[in-house]
């Protein structure tokens, strides 16, 4: 099984998925919460490298530091949502577009 | 006592500086007259400095060595020889004429003004005094912001662009020399004897490159301090714009700082750099000499008219110093590489004394009429007939006549540089004609003819306070151009031991032929 | 693992400061508006107990494992955490005032500095990748709320949104190369990692990981281009929270610098030198141009930290134990300088008046001499112009990019200054040339106008002084 | 026995009557202040005559002292010091006995002047500091004297300085003085460079070391006799001082100041300043042909051209000044003709008529209460008979009558030119005997139309300028006849005109032709016409009979002749001779246009140039180009630069991801 499908496809993948939650961020004009989604899918990209690594590897840490990710991941967007709601309550808006009135 | 001379006179006007500021706006009678102890108590200090000075020797004296930052081998070493004691006593002796002078004129935050001159005072004789280069560096750079803030608060209505201008142009200049000094302590490291200390620099061996790299960085500092062509601009909006007291102190020592500085590190440090490139400042010398002077005969406003002669005077200063190199190289006998160098300290000083005169003049005018402006006076004679004696007399001096100090530092270093090019001395003699016109120019529209408005007219003579500044002035100015010897015999050994540094070969070293002396 | 409590001494620090944390949550559920003072008190005790701490265990060059190795008890530590202390212990004394005229005076703040601090511990004395990635974010979460601080100021929202968003970024991608790393080498530990990357293995595939964990870095520094956060949180964020990430994490990035560099990837220094080189070049260029274009204050002192961390980097290049003495130096005078000038700040704001333009202190010389010399020191400080103490962080920095063989960048970084010096000399002569314009009123408590006087003569005294102050630097690092 | 104390009593007594009448002139008055001068002058000048007895007569040997040392660098020294020999002795009689009478003259004269107090401050200041110079035994007291009369002539002149035209002139004087120092004291750099020393004793001993020596001209590989350059520059310094072409400009314009000040400094004096020095400095000149033929040349064309202005001048005090360049012009060419001791015989003799004349002048302006125009003037003689005769009596000496003492020095001075055989002597000795006609003619107009003719003034003439100051106000006309001024006026008038006649007969056999100046003065034997004239020389008288056979003697009664025919008998003839000759005289009048050209080309050109250089290269290029230009640079950039924070979080976003990939393309192309 684990000779089946090589490291490097895993690689690949994760590689991808962190590709597409970057551009997420930056492409997307429109909504904070889909910020907030490119950045977990980030983390979870991540994640994907250091299992595949680990199982690789035969070695446990990586996995265990993948459980840190995810527990940081979560209090991440725990802030991120409660900012997002301040955000709301003083702005009325969400949107990317209309967060630009720190500048110069 | 004076094993702490030294220290005393930097720390002394400083302190009493801070007491003077301390005292606040409310009590500034107190500050005034606090500042003004505190100045003549140095001034006095100066006394024993100048007794216990060891002319005949060109060692460091009054020196005091003490370690300051360990780790980076910075040490607070104090010293004084036959060039930086006269610039210490110049320095005590203006500092109370301007405070003088400065006494009734300033009429807000009269405490702090008092103060911040004090202050500078300190710094500028720290500069002289200092023996290790980045204690010489701290005060070079320290004297920036009193300055500033003097230019800025007491100034004249474009103050800000010129005090700007003023920090700018001489921080830039100085960073350069910064890294250049950190670079010579990393030379110092690597040799195994890490040390900041000037003299270390001056006899560290160095590839030629190095020295012509290390030769600009410096040129970069001192050229602008000094000021030379073409990094001179911010001198004449300075002085413009500073008060009577901030121009006197910019011109009479602040300049004299970067001539300092070549004597001190360009000349000893990068020799042969400084042999090769000679003919360049010998080139802006002339440049300062002539170019200048010919600006200075088209100004219409008294004080950047002074300015531009300050300039042209520097100019003399570099001509000095650098024919000086040039007449070191290959000679039997280095006396006219004394005589070079003599010339242009003699110069410092008495350029220290007359162009203060020169501005304290204008302030005594300015004070009562409030333009600079030529073309306001005229006739001042008739209203004013014993400070237009005095300010022709400084006229003159400022024209180089015989028997006041200007003539003596410029007589030397003309003599001097015919000895390695006679054309360069004409150059540098056409001085005697242009430094005349502009300044008895000056003379005729503003003292002489019918009395021409007003103001002229309603003019009182100078009262006792300008009388006592103008006239110590006067005095200086005659003494010395009476009798140079005893200011030239305290510099000879050290001037001595200058043009010996100048010809020790730290690589082998090439010299324009135009300034190869005449057999 | 733990055989014994004698195997926690060498935590505690952590130890006491967490004990802290829990009694200040605890005391802020039961003390009513009024007294909360007290909270700002026992905080304040509980860094000094911490600093005690620190300082009893340090001991030159030892260094004692802990938690199996996930972090290390060395003086390079125990110095940091000493200096984030210190520069915390200020900065509280400033937030407090700040935060009682802006009506923000919560527990929170407190609970959320002092984490923070605890973040920094961790991020410093890690020798694991998990340590120090938790630390991180324990710092980078506080921070984020720090900001999100005043909720009903819109531009604070924002600018927590924006420092949330780019700094989740940031760590994702520091991960990202961390998996890199952990693939290539097989281990979480900084040590293995190194000596796994010593036997040269791909050099493409280390330089990819190696951009993501400058990368990472950088953004903790502020280095540009990494740098778009730091004028929006400082001008956005409540000066109480600005103040406070605009200082410490600084001295803390330091050691995570450290660790990650020349601690895990010492075979590379030639090419992280480089690029640090880089950064260092276009955060001098970018910092010091647009901060001469600001009228903000809090946003020029924004871009000011920007150039610093410009001069910072000059100071890591080659990765040497003097070269990173010198970055600690320069950290603690630029967190002390800093400081200073958000506190002047804090000490002229009132309800209602942030006092954080710079035409708002025209003519304070005639109304406040005393307040206008503290900024002019610290203004002056920051230009670097001796004998104040930012002069000489200069030189240290200066001299080590010389000794990296990066005369040029030095050369750069010299003129960086002088066009540097323009906005810092703007203010001084806002201040001190400029005639008053409106009443400026200055009644800060006893406290803060104490301390605020000790941080500016501080320049003074530190920049005529800064030998023991170095001494101590190289002592930890040597 | 001439000791220190005695020379400086003669230096100081002046300057210490200076001081007192001029720092604290109010105090003292005016009888204190013209009391203390004189008395200072007074000593001054017995003990110069003392002195010169001592020499002269009881041939007591020259002193070289130094009084103290100025600066001591190595070898390299500056003393001040006196060295009085016979030459010296004789201008310190001379300048020390004009500058008395001038001092009593001036009591009159300046009688109801407001600054009265310091004028006598400045005339003794003057004597000081030509004492300086003369006394001296080194270039650098010679550079001191040499600038402080420049100095004291340029108060003096603008004594007047609420005049315009006066203080004109004073700076004019200064500058062209400043360009005559200008090579004087390249000149003096020159000596310390290859003579190495600045004392008149070893600069002269060592001066055969230059023998042959050349020097690189710098362009063009041109090499040229040091001593001819360094003779040529000191030469360039008499220029300035004595006035000669081009230098001579400021001569005539000085007459604005008080005549006391034209009779001492600007005739008998200051200006004779430069043909001393080139006699001192006799060792050096002999040595080099070619700068003494340019001497002679340069004197020729003076003495000649100069004394032709003279014609066409009205103003009374012009044709006195244009007659001194005509004569300093003879005493420059007799130098370059290395008659040296003839040139200080014409020097000292010419002191003495050339003081007289413009004394008398001064007395007539004051009859004429501050009229100087000649055409306003005529028929003095009987209201002024002093005046009248010694006017007589000076013009006489001046034109050089047999048995007078011009006679002797300017007949000696042609003589020479005619033994010379130096290049361009034929030129200079065809100037100097046409200059001795046109003198004739100039004097004995003046003479005639102050003196007779129809008196002008009775149709009272109100237009123009009178009263160069305030108190003068009322002219002359028939009802205020002109009368003759105080005896303070009248006697110095006598006291010149005596040794005007006199001194010649008396002086000439001694003082040219015996060895008087044995020591002081070195004559090369090639060239020595002393010596050759010297053979037809049989005693004065002889010299005097042969005189009126000469060529010279012929010029003069033409000179005399033409300038009585037409200036008394036909009065009306010039008028019509000058719309005639109409292009000499605009040539003439307008001085061979060298003030035009001067104000033109060298005054209004440099401050034009200084203006340009200063807008457009100071203040275009530096600062506007440059200095602000790079400060709003840096301006817009930071414009630019502030404007990529856009506030837009993907932006963030963006640049951040755009540094990851720059940083990776770093290390891709680093590989």
């Amino acid at each position: 099984m684990t000779s089946s499908i090589p490291l490097s496809h895993f690689l690949t993948v994760s590689a991808m998925l962190f590709c597409i939650a970057l551009a997420g961020i930056f492409i997307n004009r429109k909504n904070v919460i889909i910020l907030l989604m490119s950045i977990e899918l980030m983390l979870l990209a991540v994640n994907t490298n250091f299992i595949a690594f680990s199982r690789y590897l035969g070695d446990a840490s990586g996995q265990v530091f993948v459980f840190f990710i995810l527990t940081v991941a979560a209090a991440e967007a725990a802030i991120g949502l409660a900012i997002l709601v301040v955000l709301f309550r003083s702005r009325g808006t969400i949107n990317v577009e209309e967060l630009d009135s720190l500048k110069g | 006592m004076s094993q702490s001379l030294l220290t005393l006179l930097i720390f002394i006007p400083i302190i009493g500086g801070v007491l003077t500021v301390a005292c606040g706006e409310q009590r500034h009678g107190l500050a005034k007259w606090l500042a003004l102890a505190t100045s003549i108590l140095t001034l006095a200090l100066c006394i024993p400095l100048w007794t216990g000075f060891d002319a005949s020797i060109a060692t460091m004296q009054f020196v005091e060595d003490y370690a300051w930052i360990e780790a980076f081998h910075i040490r607070y070493t104090l010293g004084v020889d036959g060039f930086a004691l006269p610039l210490v006593i110049l320095t005590a002796m203006i500092t109370v004429l301007v405070l003088i002078s400065a006494w009734e004129v300033i009429d807000k935050l009269v405490a702090q003004y008092f103060g911040v001159m004090l202050i500078l005072e300190g710094f500028m004789i720290g500069v002289f005094c200092a023996m290790d280069a980045m204690l010489f560096y701290v005060f070079f750079e320290a004297m920036l912001i009193p300055m500033f803030l003097i230019i800025g608060i007491w100034g004249g209505p474009n103050r800000v662009y010129a005090t700007i201008k003023f920090f700018l142009y001489t921080f830039l200049g100085s960073v350069f020399m910064l890294v250049g000094l950190i670079y010579l302590y990393l030379q110092t490291v690597a040799t195994g004897d890490p040390s900041f200390a000037i003299s270390s620099f001056q006899s560290m061996p160095l590839t030629m490159s190095a020295q012509v790299w290390l030769f600009f960085a410096f040129l970069m500092a001192f050229a602008v301090k000094i000021p030379m062509f073409p990094v001179h601009t911010w001198l004449p909006d300075a002085h413009v714009e500073a008060p009577t007291g901030g121009s006197m102190v910019l011109a009479a020592i602040m300049l004299k700082i970067g001539g300092y500085g070549f004597i001190r590190f360009s000349l000893p440090v990068t020799p042969d750099a400084s042999a090769d490139l000679a003919w360049l400042m010998v080139a802006l010398s002339l440049i300062a000499v002539i170019y200048i002077g010919l600006v200075a005969l088209a100004q219409q406003d008294m004080k950047k008219l002074i300015a531009y002669s300050s300039i042209s005077h520097m100019g003399f200063v570099t001509l000095g110093l650098f024919i000086a190199i040039a007449l070191a190289f290959g000679r039997t006998t280095l006396d006219a590489a004394h005589l070079a160098i003599q010339g242009a300290m003699v110069q410092m000083i008495s350029h220290g004394f007359i162009s203060a005169a020169m501005f304290a003049g204008v302030g005594v005018l300015y004070d009562r009429v409030h333009s600079r402006e030529i073309s306001a006076y005229g006739g001042v004679t008739n209203t004013m007939p014993w400070f237009a004696a005095l300010m022709v007399f400084f006229a003159m001096a400022n024209s180089g006549l015989p028997g006041t100090s200007g003539f003596v530092g410029e007589f030397m270093v003309i003599l001097a540089t015919y000895q390695a090019n006679g054309w360069v001395a004409a150059g540098a003699a056409l001085t005697l004609i242009l430094g005349a016109a502009y300044t008895l120019w000056m003379v005729k529209r503003v003292f002489f003819g019918e009395v021409a408005n007003q103001n002229v007219e309603q003019l009182k003579d100078i009262n006792f306070r300008e009388t006592v500044v103008l006239g110590s002035l006067a005095g200086m100015v005659l003494l010395i151009g009476l009798w140079p010897k005893p200011l030239i015999d305290v510099m000879q050994p050290s001037v001595e031991q200058l043009a010996h540094q100048m010809t020790i070969n730290k690589v082998p070293r090439t010299i324009k032929p135009a300034l190869a002396p005449s057999p | 693992m733990i055989e014994s409590f004698a195997d926690l001494a060498p935590i505690l620090p952590e130890l006491i400061l967490l004990a802290f944390i829990i009694l200040v949550m605890l005391t802020d559920l039961y003390v009513d508006e009024r007294r909360r003072g007290i909270l700002h008190g026992i905080s304040i005790v509980g860094l000094v107990l911490t600093g005690v701490a620190c300082i009893r265990g340090f001991e030159a060059g030892q260094s004692t494992e802990i938690l199996g190795g996930l972090m290390v008890r060395d003086s390079i530590g125990d110095l940091l955490k000493v200096f984030i202390l210190m520069i915390t212990a200020i900065v509280l004394t400033y937030a407090k005032h700040s935060l009682r005229t802006h009506k923000l005076f919560v527990g929170e703040f407190y609970l959320l500095v002092l984490f923070a601090v605890l973040g920094m511990f961790l991020l410093v004395s890690s020798t694991n990748f998990i340590m120090l990635y938790l630390g991180l974010e324990l710092l980078a979460l506080s921070g984020y709320a720090l900001v999100a601080l005043d909720r009903d100021s819109p531009i604070a929202s924002e600018a927590a949104m924006k420092y949330f968003v780019v700094g989740a970024i940031a760590s994702g991608l520091l991960l990202y190369g961390m998996s890199i790393l952990y693939g290539i080498s097989g281990s979480l530990q900084i040590d293995e990692i190194a000596t796994a990357v010593a036997y040269g293995q791909s050099k493409a595939v280390l330089a990819f990981a190696l951009t993501f964990v400058i990368v990472g870095l950088a953004f903790k520094f502020g280095a540009v281009p990494f740098h778009m956060w730091i004028p929006d949180v400082y001008h956005g964020a409540p000066t109480a929270s600005t103040v406070f990430i605009a200082t410490a994490p600084k001295i803390a990035a330091i050691g995570m610098a450290y660790r990650l560099l020349p601690g895990a990837l010492p075979s590379l220094s030639a090419d992280w030198t480089e690029i640090l080189a880089l950064l260092a070049l276009l955060s001098l260029l970018l910092g010091n141009f647009a901060a001469i274009a600001q009228t903000n204050l809090k946003r020029m002192l924004a871009y000011s930290t920007i150039s610093h961390v410009g001069f910072l980097f000059l100071a890591l290049l080659g990765g040497t134990a003097d070269g990173y003495a010198a970055a600690t130096f320069y950290a603690l005078t630029y967190a002390l300088m800093t400081a200073g000038a958000f506190g002047v700040i804090i000490a002229l704001s009132r309800q209602g008046f942030a006092a954080d333009q710079i035409d708002d202190y025209k003519g304070l010389n005639q109304r406040h001499p005393w307040l206008a010399f503290i900024m002019l020191l610290l203004m002056a400080s920051l230009a670097g112009i001796p004998p104040l103490v930012g002069f000489f962080s200069k030189l240290l920095v200066l001299q080590n990019a010389v000794l990296a063989g990066y005369l040029w960048l030095a050369v750069v970084a010299a003129v960086c200054a002088v066009i540097g010096a323009f906005y810092y000399l703007r203010v001084i002569k806002v201040m001190y040339f400029d005639a008053p314009t409106r009443e400026i009123e200055y009644s800060a408590p006893g406290d803060l106008k104490f301390v605020l006087g000790l941080n500016g003569l501080a320049q003074i005294a530190l920049g005529l002084g800064w030998g023991p102050l170095v001494a101590l630097c190289l002592l930890a690092w040597r | 026995m001439i000791t220190k104390g005695l020379l400086l009593w003669i230096a100081l007594a002046p300057l210490g009557g200076a001081c007192l009448a001029g720092l604290f002139g109010r105090q003292i008055g005016r009888v204190g202040s013209h009391l203390a001068t004189i008395a200072g002058v007074g000593i001054s000048c017995v003990l110069s005559l003392y002195v010169f007895k001592l020499l002269a007569l009881d041939a007591v040997d020259p002193v070289n002292m130094n009084i103290y040392t100025w600066m001591e660098i190595g070898d390299i020294s500056a003393q001040v010091g006196f060295l009085v020999d016979r030459l010296t002795a004789l201008m310190m009689v001379v300048v020390t006995f004009v500058s008395l009478m001038v001092h009593v003259y001036t009591i009159g004269y300046m009688r109801d002047d407001p600054g009265y107090q310091r004028f006598f401050a400045y005339i003794a200041l003057f004597t000081f500091a030509m004492l300086m110079l003369v006394m001296s035994n080194n270039f650098l007291q010679l550079f001191f004297g040499w600038e402080l009369v420049g100095l004291v002539s340029y108060l003096l002149i603008g004594f007047w300085y609420k005049k315009p035209t006066a203080i004109f002139a004073n700076l004019k004087a200064f500058l062209v003085n400043r360009i005559g120092d200008f090579g004087f004291l390249l000149g003096i750099a020159g000596v310390l460079a290859y003579l190495g020393t600045l004392d008149y004793a070893t600069a002269f001993a060592r001066a055969s070391t230059l023998n042959g020596q050349t020097m690189d001209v710098g362009f063009g590989g041109y090499q040229i006799e040091v001593v001819t350059a360094i003779c040529l520059l000191l030469f360039v310094g008499a220029m300035g001082k004595s006035a000669q072409v081009p230098l001579h400009v400021w001569l005539p314009d000085s007459m604005e100041g008080p005549t006391p000040i034209s009779a001492l400094i600007h005739a008998a004096t200051m200006v004779t300043a430069g043909i001393f020095m080139v006699a001192r400095m006799s060792p050096l000149f002999e040595m080099s042909d070619a700068a003494l033929s340019v001497v002679m040349i340069i004197g020729a064309i003076t003495a000649f051209f100069m004394g032709l202005v003279g014609i066409v001048q009205n103003d009374i005090k012009r044709v006195v000044a244009y007659s001194t360049l005509s004569q300093l012009g003879y005493m420059t060419v007799a130098l370059g003709a290395s008659a040296y001791s003839v040139a200080i015989f014409h020097l000292a003799t010419h002191a003495f008529f050339k003081a007289l004349l413009f004394l008398g002048a001064g007395a007539v302006i004051i009859a004429m209460h501050h009229q100087q125009d000649l055409r306003k003037m005529g028929g003095l003689r009987k209201f002024t008979p002093i005046t009248w005769i010694t006017a007589w009596v000076g013009t006489l000496v001046l034109v050089g009558t047999p048995l007078t003492s011009g006679f002797y020095s300017k007949d000696l001075i042609i003589e020479a030119v005619h033994a010379s055989t130096r290049t361009g002597s034929g030129f200079a000795y065809i100037c100097v005997l046409l200059g001795v006609f046109v003198t004739a003619f100039y004097s004995f107009r003046m003479l005639y139309l102050v003196f007779h003719g129809k008196a002008r003034w009775e149709d009272g003439a109100k237009d123009d300028h009178h009263g160069e100051h305030d108190e003068h106000h009322h002219v002359v006309d028939a009802n205020h006849p002109p009368k003759e001024p105080g005896w303070v006026i009248t006697v110095p008038l006598i006291a010149l005109a005596i040794p005007s006649l006199l001194i010649g007969y008396w002086a000439v056999q001694p003082l040219v032709f015996g060895d008087f100046f044995a020591g002081a003065i070195t004559v090369n034997p090639a060239n020595d016409v002393v010596a050759k004239i010297g053979e037809q020389f049989h005693g004065p008288g002889a010299m005097a009979l042969h005189g009126l056979m000469t060529p010279v003697f012929g010029l003069l009664v033409l000179g005399f002749a033409s300038a009585t025919y037409l200036y008394l008998i036909k009065p009306e003839l010039p008028g019509k001779i000058k719309t005639k000759l109409h292009w000499a005289w605009a040539i003439l009048d307008y001085k061979y246009g060298f003030d035009a050209f001067n104000q033109k080309v060298f005054a209004s050109g440099s401050v034009g140039l200084g203006r340009f250089l200063w807008r457009w290269t100071d203040q275009g290029l530096i600062d506007g180009v440059l200095v602000n230009g790079t400060a709003n640079t840096i301006k817009r950039l930071a414009l630019v630069v502030r404007r990529m924070q856009s506030g837009l979080l993907y932006h963030y976003a963006f640049v951040m991801i755009i540094g990851l990939i720059v940083i990776m393309a770093a290390f891709a192309f680093a590989r």
